[in-house]
């Protein structure tokens, strides 16, 4: 049997790995000894299950999306993850790091944020656990997500705009590991996503991982099985997608489809879906795919959302798509935004543009009668809501 | 021996420039060469611009950013050498994030070091024990030194393992920081420089970030072999440009 | 002993009925017949409580806010409907409306919004169910609460503006009374509070008692104990207030406390403190207390919260006033606001502004050191960022 | 004999002018009346100004608003009216929301009117149920009637009910809506003033809501006694001003 997940030293298949100049090394060392250690503690998994129970509200439901269903002739299930505290799974493994950065010593937190729902999620922890907290976010998104900028103020987090190359989430990125190079000792920097050098995508993917592990028991429940036919999620660096596909990695009855930004289209230059797009290489430490010239020099993305809008996937998700364990879809801005508004007044629930672009792959794909589909519903559209009034004309 | 070997067995402070090719203009990179040649400086390193240096601090990000502006890359970069060693003895090396020499083909890489006369190289995100599992023996096929990092986090354990792999010398970091400029050291970073020279390793050690004036490039003299200089350069021909360089390499000297 | 609930003519002490023009009569005679039998049979009960576990996300978490406590030296418990889905507690009694008039063949639905968490609430369920909806909101509430009412169009709902006398909650609760008027047919109209003509304080009561059931049950398994000392809530018309306090109405161990609005300050004319400055009357069918000149004539309330700015309360916290059974305090802007921030910084939750006011009453009341003081944290602040970032210059 | 009763006992459609006190200006309420008195009317109603008149319609709504920053109220009112029976022998109603009342005081309210002359009341949102329980008794003793509404939507049987306990006439809403002016009436109305008008009530009818021309007033006095006329009014008044009262009343008899 193939095994997807990761190996000792860091590695999925040919991806992943540690990438990072000398200075990271005895950060990324401690964390790679110490963490799987201290996550499987009985005393970091009472407080971790705690506070996504009492604090960020799981488990989430697994909604049963009745309209949705009648339409596409499948059984759709929604993992509600836009009803978690701060809006979209990113807290999830904001918590388990915060936990952890505890447990290290650490007395100050760095993150980087794209669409600010990591930004939110880590200001959020750290004013829960008295922290101070720097976020990194490229001036773009600054521009096109403020109401989360505006959350991240009032949790009392410093907001530095990243005024680098694209001025979006990979730039942020660069800024926040540049932070981290200069403040080793005191800082720990809570990666948003299944990204970055080892053992962060691991990491973040098992944080994650309790929505999939959450889906299973409420299939159980509701359907007398204990997997689905398909899951499915939208891929920025990729978390709510690890998270959700975490159980049913080795297990090939479960079908995974992965759904990136097409953006404007895939072959029109303005595009952000980097498993077709991309190459492999190196970005943010880790040997994954990504979007490069000939030259190796990393490309600027495109997307109308902010957080699917990174030239990579991290190095678990190249491994599914080059091993063909994984489907990946790309879906246009225009889809994606239709389908936003689609789910709204179907189901009552306003994507945020991210998850919308999950969604629509509903249009593309056949589904049998008693196919169960478990949509990861990763976020909610409270931060898009100026993008969905402008683009519809509301 | 290579050209780097050499260098180290000369007595005397050793000054390192660092600049980065495509910068300001992309054809300047011969001219500083020979620039630096006559200054009379010990080592070149040339730096293979990069979208993305995570290491850097703005001065090189910020020249980075031109030089790929200017149409820099790695087929250029090695067309313009084709006749570096008519003009220059001087040890070269070239500092250069590992995705583009990825993508450009390590092999191929190599080989177009070899046949330019690059000496070694400075790749400051393939770590260490990656080089050693993978890639090591390709380019000592080709003569090339490979130059490693120490920090002042890095474990006594870890630097006699990097001392183990590291060939030509140790770049020794002199901070917590990216790249950039600094006016003097602090007690901190001098009982570091101090601890490790106190290691007798087998690499000789050269000093780098943060190296801009008389005072630090004279206090790294005193704990290593010598320094590397990159971001007070390229502010220096950012402000009077590349044909006030030996006004620079004085102002450091003496 | 006293019973705090609403006898069989619709009356809370003196307080409640339906003083309405006799073209509401059949709509409300309709409901006041049916509701009870409706809500308590076996299939209403069994869609009630699924969509309120599978789509709104119950229940909602009782948060031991460990921050505050040690701060204010006492127990202190956060009841988190701010996770509900949509922000706020309103949902769950538009859920059970909407399964009510979809009971009654209704076809179509009217609301009236202040904050516009009832208005998106509605929009909500009736995207979900497939109702047309209009929701009338005042012209300044609209402008002070854009995030809903980009909501509430990506919903599918049309927003009329209420462009009569004050242009807040008490214009848009007319507006949308005459609509009902109109049109007592096919429209069934879900009103947002416990306000109104009877039966729709003790409907909304009713359904917003889950909150309160819910605590009993969290509060066993946490303390040990089937209630606390103290619950708390803001009132604005009263629903997220009666939720909580339902299961401990007539139980005087437990303390209530009540928040309102000050406004600028009680006396300044700019208030809504309803208690103090109210006297008996009649608004919106309801005998109760509300802001009236001598001539009974209703006066414009002011508050910085759109949901906290109506010139009543509902009739059962009016008895709860007059008996002395409730204790009532008022909080001004600037405490409200201050305590915002507060909440955010010390515990990582931005709660609404409205919510933010009952908070503010750790400043003013002592506690003992064991007691134990539920809050009821009715909604979070998405739709009220604009004012923070405006109010503290973020 | 009240005044409305007596009204009812002669031959003829009633014809019953609303207007609002305290609009256009404060101080037209006896002006108004007595351009009604000329003009012939059966009934004048005064509308007490109410803050939230949820009953009413723009028309009546925006009047209100006026009225009430022209500083009419209660007090006011009965002020103006204290030479009422000085000028007309037409029965007066008051119609007005009930909190303003309940602030005025009811036995204070009654005995008011009582002083001033006023016949009835017409109090939308003092439901016929309690007005029964708790009222009826007090405005009975200042002779005062009151008036209650029935709609397309009330029963068979509420309807006997409040035949039971209106006093003077029943007050037949046309249609499902808040007062406001309407052009004709379509024959779901027409059907439903039919059936009303075949139960044989006790209490005279009158159609009022949508009243606004020869054509509706025509059409009411065919299935009822006669009808309320409110917004077209008003309407009227704000265009052509009070004294031109008798054309209004002239341009929808003949
Ligand atoms: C709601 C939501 N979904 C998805 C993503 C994409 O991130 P990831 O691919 O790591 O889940 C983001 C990123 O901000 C997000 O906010
Ligand atoms: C979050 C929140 N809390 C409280 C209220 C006040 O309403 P009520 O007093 O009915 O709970 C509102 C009204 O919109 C609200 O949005």
């Amino acid at each position: 049997m193939i095994n997807y997940n990761v190996d000792k030293k860091g590695f999925y298949g040919n991806f992943g790995g540690a990438f990072v100049p000398e200075m990271l090394y005895p950060n990324l060392n401690e964390l790679a000894l110490n963490y799987v250690r201290i996550s499987k503690s009985k005393s970091f998994k009472k407080k971790f299950n705690q506070l996504l129970k009492d604090y960020v509200g799981r488990p989430t439901p697994l909604y049963f999306a009745q309209s949705l269903s009648e339409k596409f002739k499948c059984k759709v299930y929604l993992k509600r993850e836009d009803l978690c505290h701060t809006g979209a799974h990113k807290i999830n493994n904001t918590i388990g790091q915060i936990l952890l950065a505890k447990e290290l010593g650490k007395k100050r937190i760095i993150a980087e944020t794209g669409a600010g729902q990591h930004g939110v999620a880590t200001a959020t922890v750290c004013a829960l656990l008295g922290f101070k907290c720097i976020i990194y976010m490229g001036e773009v998104d600054i521009k096109r997500q403020s109401p989360n900028v505006a959350r991240m103020k009032m949790l009392g987090a410093e907001v530095r705009p990243a005024k680098s190359g694209s001025r979006t989430l990979k730039d942020a990125t660069n800024e926040a590991i540049r932070d981290w190079i200069s403040n080793p000792v005191d800082t720990h920097y809570i990666i948003g996503s299944v990204v970055g050098p080892h053992p962060f995508p691991d990491m973040v993917a098992r944080f994650q991982s309790v929505i999939g592990y959450e889906t299973v028991n409420q299939l159980n429940e509701l359907e007398n099985k204990s997997k689905p036919d398909y899951v499915i999620a939208c891929v920025g660096g990729g978390s709510n997608a690890a998270g959700i596909f975490y159980p049913f990695l080795n297990d090939e009855d479960v079908k995974i489809i992965c759904v990136e930004a097409a953006g404007k289209g895939v072959n029109t230059g303005k595009s952000a879906a980097t498993s077709i797009l991309g190459k492999e290489g190196i970005i943010h430490g880790s040997k994954t795919l990504l979007m490069q010239t000939n030259d190796g020099q990393i490309t600027e993305p495109y997307s109308i959302s902010a957080g699917l809008d990174y030239p990579g996937i991290g190095p678990m998700h190249a491994n599914l798509y080059k091993s063909g364990r994984g489907e990946f879809i790309s879906v246009t801005d225009k889809k994606a935004m239709e389908w936003g508004l689609l789910l709204s007044q179907m189901e009552g629930i306003i994507p945020a543009i991210e998850t919308a672009h999950a969604f629509a792959i509903l249009d593309q794909k056949k589904f049998k009668k008693n196919d169960i589909i478990v949509f990861n519903c990763s976020g909610r559209g409270d931060k898009d809501l100026d993008t969905f009034i402008e683009y519809f004309k509301l | 021996m290579n050209r780097i070997n050499k260098v180290f067995q000369k007595d005397g402070t050793i000054m390192s420039i660092y600049f980065t090719a495509g910068f300001p203009a992309k054809n300047d990179t011969l001219s500083i060469i020979k620039e630096l040649d006559s200054a009379g400086v010990e080592m070149i390193e040339i730096g293979l611009p990069f979208s993305d240096p995570l290491a850097d601090g703005p001065t090189i990000q910020n020249s980075s950013t031109i030089a790929l502006k200017n149409g820099m890359n790695t087929i250029v970069l090695f067309e313009q050498l084709k006749n570096l060693r008519k003009m220059t003895d001087v040890p070269v090396v070239i500092m250069g994030y590992f995705n583009p020499i990825l993508q450009f083909g390590i092999e191929k890489f190599c080989e177009s070091c070899k046949e330019v006369g690059i000496d070694g190289l400075i790749i400051p995100d393939l770590p260490v024990d990656i080089y050693n599992d993978k890639y090591q023996k390709i380019f000592k096929s080709y003569g090339l030194l490979n130059m490693f990092l120490i920090t002042p986090q890095t474990s006594e354990k870890r630097i006699k393992y990097i001392d183990g792999i590291s060939e030509g010398f140790i770049y020794m970091v002199s901070s917590y920081n990216v790249t950039g400029a600094i006016k003097s050291f602090d007690s901190f970073q001098k009982k570091y420089f101090k601890r490790i020279n106190e290691m007798n390793l087998t690499s000789p050690l050269l000093v780098g970030f943060g190296i801009s004036n008389k005072n630090t490039f004279i206090d790294a003299g005193k704990y290593s072999r010598g320094a590397i200089i990159g971001s007070a350069y390229i502010n220096w021909i950012s402000d009077k440009g590349i044909y006030k360089t030996s006004e620079f390499i004085k102002s450091l000297r003496d």
